[in-house]
């Protein structure tokens, strides 16, 4: 698989996933200084996921994303400075600093939004590839949700709904292992421990890959797309994978093991499996690879900067936007 | 005379003519076509066309565009919003408004916010229908009209036809509309016959329809209870009591003007409406009005609503539940009767 | 499994089924006449697996039912007079006229009510069964349910709480071929036809049964029964039935192959499969089921005569038990 | 003096009281306990004890009764109702109140309506708490507070405590109410201090609180607003404009007779709610007020509520949105400025 991407494909997927990282990195640090408002769940470590699936979409295709949904939307292209300006509330954000965190959407790159609600994703995505199924355009539909969404009704409703209209779509479950504080463990006791044995049920392929190796989940993800773009209906993928950081900023954390994300980081790291991967077959130079972290590096101190420097919304602002006619 | 249809059959139409009209115009619901998966479903031939055969005949006309959809609420009417938002007009059918509980969220949190939460950007003109109303010995999760609990959402509009001619033309304007819509079909209405053109119209949302002009009192009414408030306005003009009714037609943006102007002139109001008062359209109303126009008020504004009661299956019960022209009789008299006591500060 | 239940314990079960039938042939030949108010779904043809089930249970034991309730109310022990009563919308009735066909209840009974609901009841069972879980005392919660409540959120999100919780509750799922006039082949594509496939997919034991079979149901109810009162957790049994009205009293069948019911009724016969079950094998005399036919069709008779004659409630009845206090 | 403590421990401590005095009183809901599957979660020892600690401690304590659910709100809310049906006393927790619309049927059809449709023979003592209130740039789908919306449903019971006196008495009185109770916690008074008995007392469901009291105008303010009020409340003092302020504590039942007797001193009304006016509390209070005592104002009542619009984001927009003591203190001004233009029919 590694080899059917071309380098430019390689490199554009490593700059994804670090623009992932440092904008996650970076923010988990700005927030420890007060500045940034609300609820704010960081996707750093599961990079791999957002990623090999997002580098097989276009524009036309739709994802809905999740609380924690920073990385999908730099996965599908959402633009870093108005995502951090988003972010910070402010005038130039992506939704003029209506939304924030958990709202960031952009509907011209196919992004239907994060969500403040867990499992609210997959009816909508089964709305849009149910458009894509009777446009006939070939765009697919994609729903990224944590093993805690997986239990939530509107999940397996739209499971069962996508099987029976034949609908282009694809379920990303990232299991990272928890949910909140609650283990997949205790709340999907699936016996075998993958949680994609539940869409077997309802009738659908549905696979279990590992969710830190890119190229594991590009190619899963790029099989379930071609065939929903076929007409073949719907699959499911689930991605192993973790969260570096709590559950939301302020997070203490006190359900994990204390040395989980460090050796995480250490053995685990999508990233850093990426970088091995590609340069042990001399696919990429590592330079490249370390200019693209440079580049990346600017270009996130930069948003946060311009963030925290742009104005913040007109209070006039308050009353528009609820209706198309004010 | 123009051709009387039924409001179901004048529903059919508006369905029929959008999705005419408009390609990206479709239909989800249970049963919506009927008979999915049996031998009987066939391109040509639905078969229930929805429980009460509302969207009969549409499934052959446009089989792609007519889906039935599993018992699964949330995903449907979800689906419903999402299609929505990815440049189709989407009606979803939520066959009885009592079962909103089981996907509320898609409507209240997904469709109603999206513009709003994401800056002004998005467009999401879905189209929920939906049904109401009690008098069918329907009991208690099937006669309800929870359609103030949609009206307190910002990013809904709510529409309550209360006669063919407005069903076909409402719901045209819903179709139309770029706002999510959810739109009240009263059951006790389906059968009700009027004059509906066979072209296509549309009626504005927002606006309100004067049924009846007098200037002793103003009576609004939703719904069904339109007739019911023209039966009682009949009665009282044969003691001289010259009764306006006001059919807000939508709740959700309400006319406020028609309503404001017409108890600015004769500072009596009656609402009836067959929900509850306890946070309702009755008493939203009326505590508008009175924030708004009191000083046009010259007595007590009167609530005629259902007692705050599930609706009861017995059918003597379910007729003491309902407004019937004689409560509304008796509220328009005591409005009457009753002076002012309020005293100058 | 025939011989292990006394001859008392067969002539009970048949009584049940054959009240269940009486009772439901009877309110569709009134229905026509006009005088039944109401939405009314009737249970003939599905008798075996109401019956088939609630043998297993006493009081204590739970059950939620659905809008085509009556079957189970009957196999649970409501009181049929009130039944009647309360579906002519009487002050006799079972829920005083308030509730009517859709959700005659008996606590008493451990009958948590028809519903109005597709779905409702899983998760009311679910919390029937973790009472019993917390209290230890044995007592087992069943949620009855159709093909298509088979596909409600509620559903699904129960059956995998019912494994993390480890309850004590059985799903039967009463595939009767049609949710109003959709069939289970378009809304469930589980692939195999066995909607069952789905629960081993959460985790959980599942079985297929005849449901028109008394004693498949029964053996198959016993040992899930069993099961969860010794703490083994929950089961889902799907039972295939046919059921031999509308969708509701009034429906034309449109959806339906012209002579789906009428061979049935002559093949396929709960009650005469029974019948001939244990005859041929001599355990029970045909003079002793037909008595219980005579008997059971004068109870109905009564019960309608008396609900007919029966007072409507009084007015003052409105404004009461909405809350303990009114 | 007495031991001061914050409104979240008051909450936690209600809990315990009622686990420790009745044995059929259980929690579930999300991360309730916390930790659960993980290593970390023995009987000795919560992780979380609810997201925001509410619960934290009574894990250990009541090792069975204190269960994490998945997240499938229906099913575990529902199970809250069922065993409530069934003889238990469960406190469902739904996170935040926003989350309503993924399993308000089994609130709304079901446990609300149980006792009555089923004649008067269900009881179904159900505690539901959780979570309201704006102010923390929590944005559209966390920081609702959608009451209203259970207040129209008649058979539920909403309370909405103010302080943390009142939040411990009220939350120990809805546990041992037989009626399914619906208790709305404002995340922004969790941490608020207050005097609270550490012995078990109750507060009754239904009795407003008299706050304070003056002879100008009366207001009706809700949860947090309770605090904003008192706030506009002294400004005005010093101008010599007395209020009286009522916390009805909770919505449904309304304790009528305290806010009419009130208005019938004063003549003039102010309805804080940080909801919104649209059939909403607000407009509820002031509907029933003019239909039921007339004759006793002096000046059109003011509804101070949050704009017909969702919950933005950013901080400066969220300001502007939520009432506010200046926002009230306008509003009362305006109550006696106005002059009665009411004539006399
Ligand atoms: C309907 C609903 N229930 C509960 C929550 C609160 N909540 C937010 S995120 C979360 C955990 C989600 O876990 P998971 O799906 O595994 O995603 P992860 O956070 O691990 O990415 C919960 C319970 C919510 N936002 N919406
Ligand atoms: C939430 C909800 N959605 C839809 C309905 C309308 N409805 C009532 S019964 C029914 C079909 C149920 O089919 P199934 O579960 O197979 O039960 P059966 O009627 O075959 O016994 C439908 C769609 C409802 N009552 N509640
Ligand atoms: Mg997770
Ligand atoms: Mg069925």
């Amino acid at each position: 698989m590694k080899t059917q991407l071309s380098k430019e494909d390689l490199l554009k997927a490593y700059r994804k996933m670090r623009e992932i990282r440092e904008f996650e990195d970076r923010l988990h640090k700005e927030f420890a200084t007060g500045t940034v408002p609300g609820f704010v769940h960081l996707y750093s470590g599961e990079e791999a996921v957002a990623t090999g699936v997002c580098e097989h979409l276009n524009d036309l295709d739709r994802i809905a994303s999740t609380h924690r949904g920073h990385g999908h939307c730099i996965a599908k292209g959402v633009d870093i400075m108005g995502m951090m300006a988003e972010i910070y509330g402010k005038k130039t954000g992506t939704c003029g600093g209506k939304g924030g965190s958990m709202h960031i959407a952009d509907l011209d790159k196919g992004m239907l939004g994060a969500n403040g609600i867990v499992g609210a994703g997959p009816p909508l995505i089964a709305g849009a590839a149910l458009a894509s199924k009777l446009r006939k355009d070939g765009s697919v539909g994609v729903v990224f949700f944590g093993d805690g969404a997986s239990n939530q009704g509107t999940n397996f409703e739209s499971m069962n709904m996508a099987v029976t209209l034949d609908l282009p779509m694809i379920f990303v479950l990232e299991n990272n292992g928890y949910a909140e504080s609650t283990s997949p463990n205790y709340s999907a006791k699936v016996g075998t421990g993958n949680i994609a044995d539940r869409a077997r049920g309802f009738g659908m392929p549905a696979v279990t890959v590992d969710g830190n190796d890119f190229f594991a989940v590009y190619e899963a993800a790029g099989e379930a797309i071609e065939r929903a773009r076929k007409g073949g209906g719907p699959t499911y993928i689930e991605c192993k994978t973790m969260r570096y950081f709590g559950h939301f900023e302020g997070d203490a954390q006190t359900y994990r093991p204390k040395n989980e994300v460090k050796e995480a980081r250490v053995n685990d790291c999508p990233l850093n499996r990426f970088v091995a991967a590609v340069t042990s077959e001399g696919l990429v130079d590592a330079a490249e690879l370390e200019a693209i972290d440079k580049d990346v590096l600017a270009l996130v101190e930069k948003s946060v900067q311009e963030a925290k420097a742009a104005p913040q919304p007109d209070l006039a602002d308050l009353m528009t936007g609820v209706y198309v006619s004010y | 005379m123009a051709r009387k249809i039924m409001f179901k059959d004048a529903i059919n139409e508006a369905m029929r003519l959008e999705m005419e009209r408009d390609e990206s115009v479709f239909l989800i619901g249970l049963d919506v076509a009927g008979g999915a998966g049996t031998a009987t479903l066939d391109k040509e031939r639905d078969s229930w066309g929805g429980v009460l055969g509302v969207s009969k005949g549409l499934y052959p006309l446009f089989p792609d565009r007519v889906i039935d959809a599993p018992i699964s609420e949330s995903a449907y009417i979800g689906a419903a919003v999402g299609a929505s938002a990815c440049g189709m007009r989407a009606i979803g059918e939520l066959m009885f408004s009592d079962f909103m509980g089981v996907c509320f969220d898609q409507l209240y949190n997904q469709a109603a916010k999206f513009r709003y939460m994401f800056g002004g950007t998005a467009v999401t003109p879905v189209t929920i229908r939906t049904m109401i109303g009690a008098g069918f010995s329907a009991a208690a999760q099937h006669s309800q009209s929870p359609y103030s609990m949609f009206a307190h959402v910002p990013g809904l509009k709510c529409i309550i036809p209360s006669n063919p001619y407005d069903a076909k033309g409402l719901l045209a304007a819903s179709i139309q509309d770029d706002d999510p819509c959810v739109f009240f079909e009263h059951k006790a209405l389906y059968t009700m016959k009027g004059e509906v053109p066979e072209e296509h119209y549309v009626i504005p949302l927002g606006k309100a329809n004067v049924v009846r002009e007098g200037n002793d009192v103003t009576i609004v009414a939703l719904g069904r209870m339109v007739q019911f408030a023209e039966k009682a306005a009949k009665k009282l003009a044969k003691d001289g009591i010259e009764c306006t009714i006001i059919d807000p037609r939508t709740i959700s943006p309400m006319d406020w003007d028609a309503i404001y102007s017409s108890v600015e002139k004769t500072g009596r109001l009656v609402v009836v409406d067959e929900s509850y008062d306890v946070c309702g359209v009755a008493s939203d109303v009326v505590g508008h009005v009175t924030q708004d126009v009191f000083g046009a008020l010259k007595a007590a504004p009167q609530m005629v609503t259902a007692p705050f009661v599930p609706t009861p299956f017995a059918a003597n019960l379910e007729a003491a539940y309902l407004p019937d022209p004689a409560k509304i009789e008796a509220a328009v008299r005591k409005t009457i009767q009753a002076k002012c006591a309020a005293t100058v500060a």
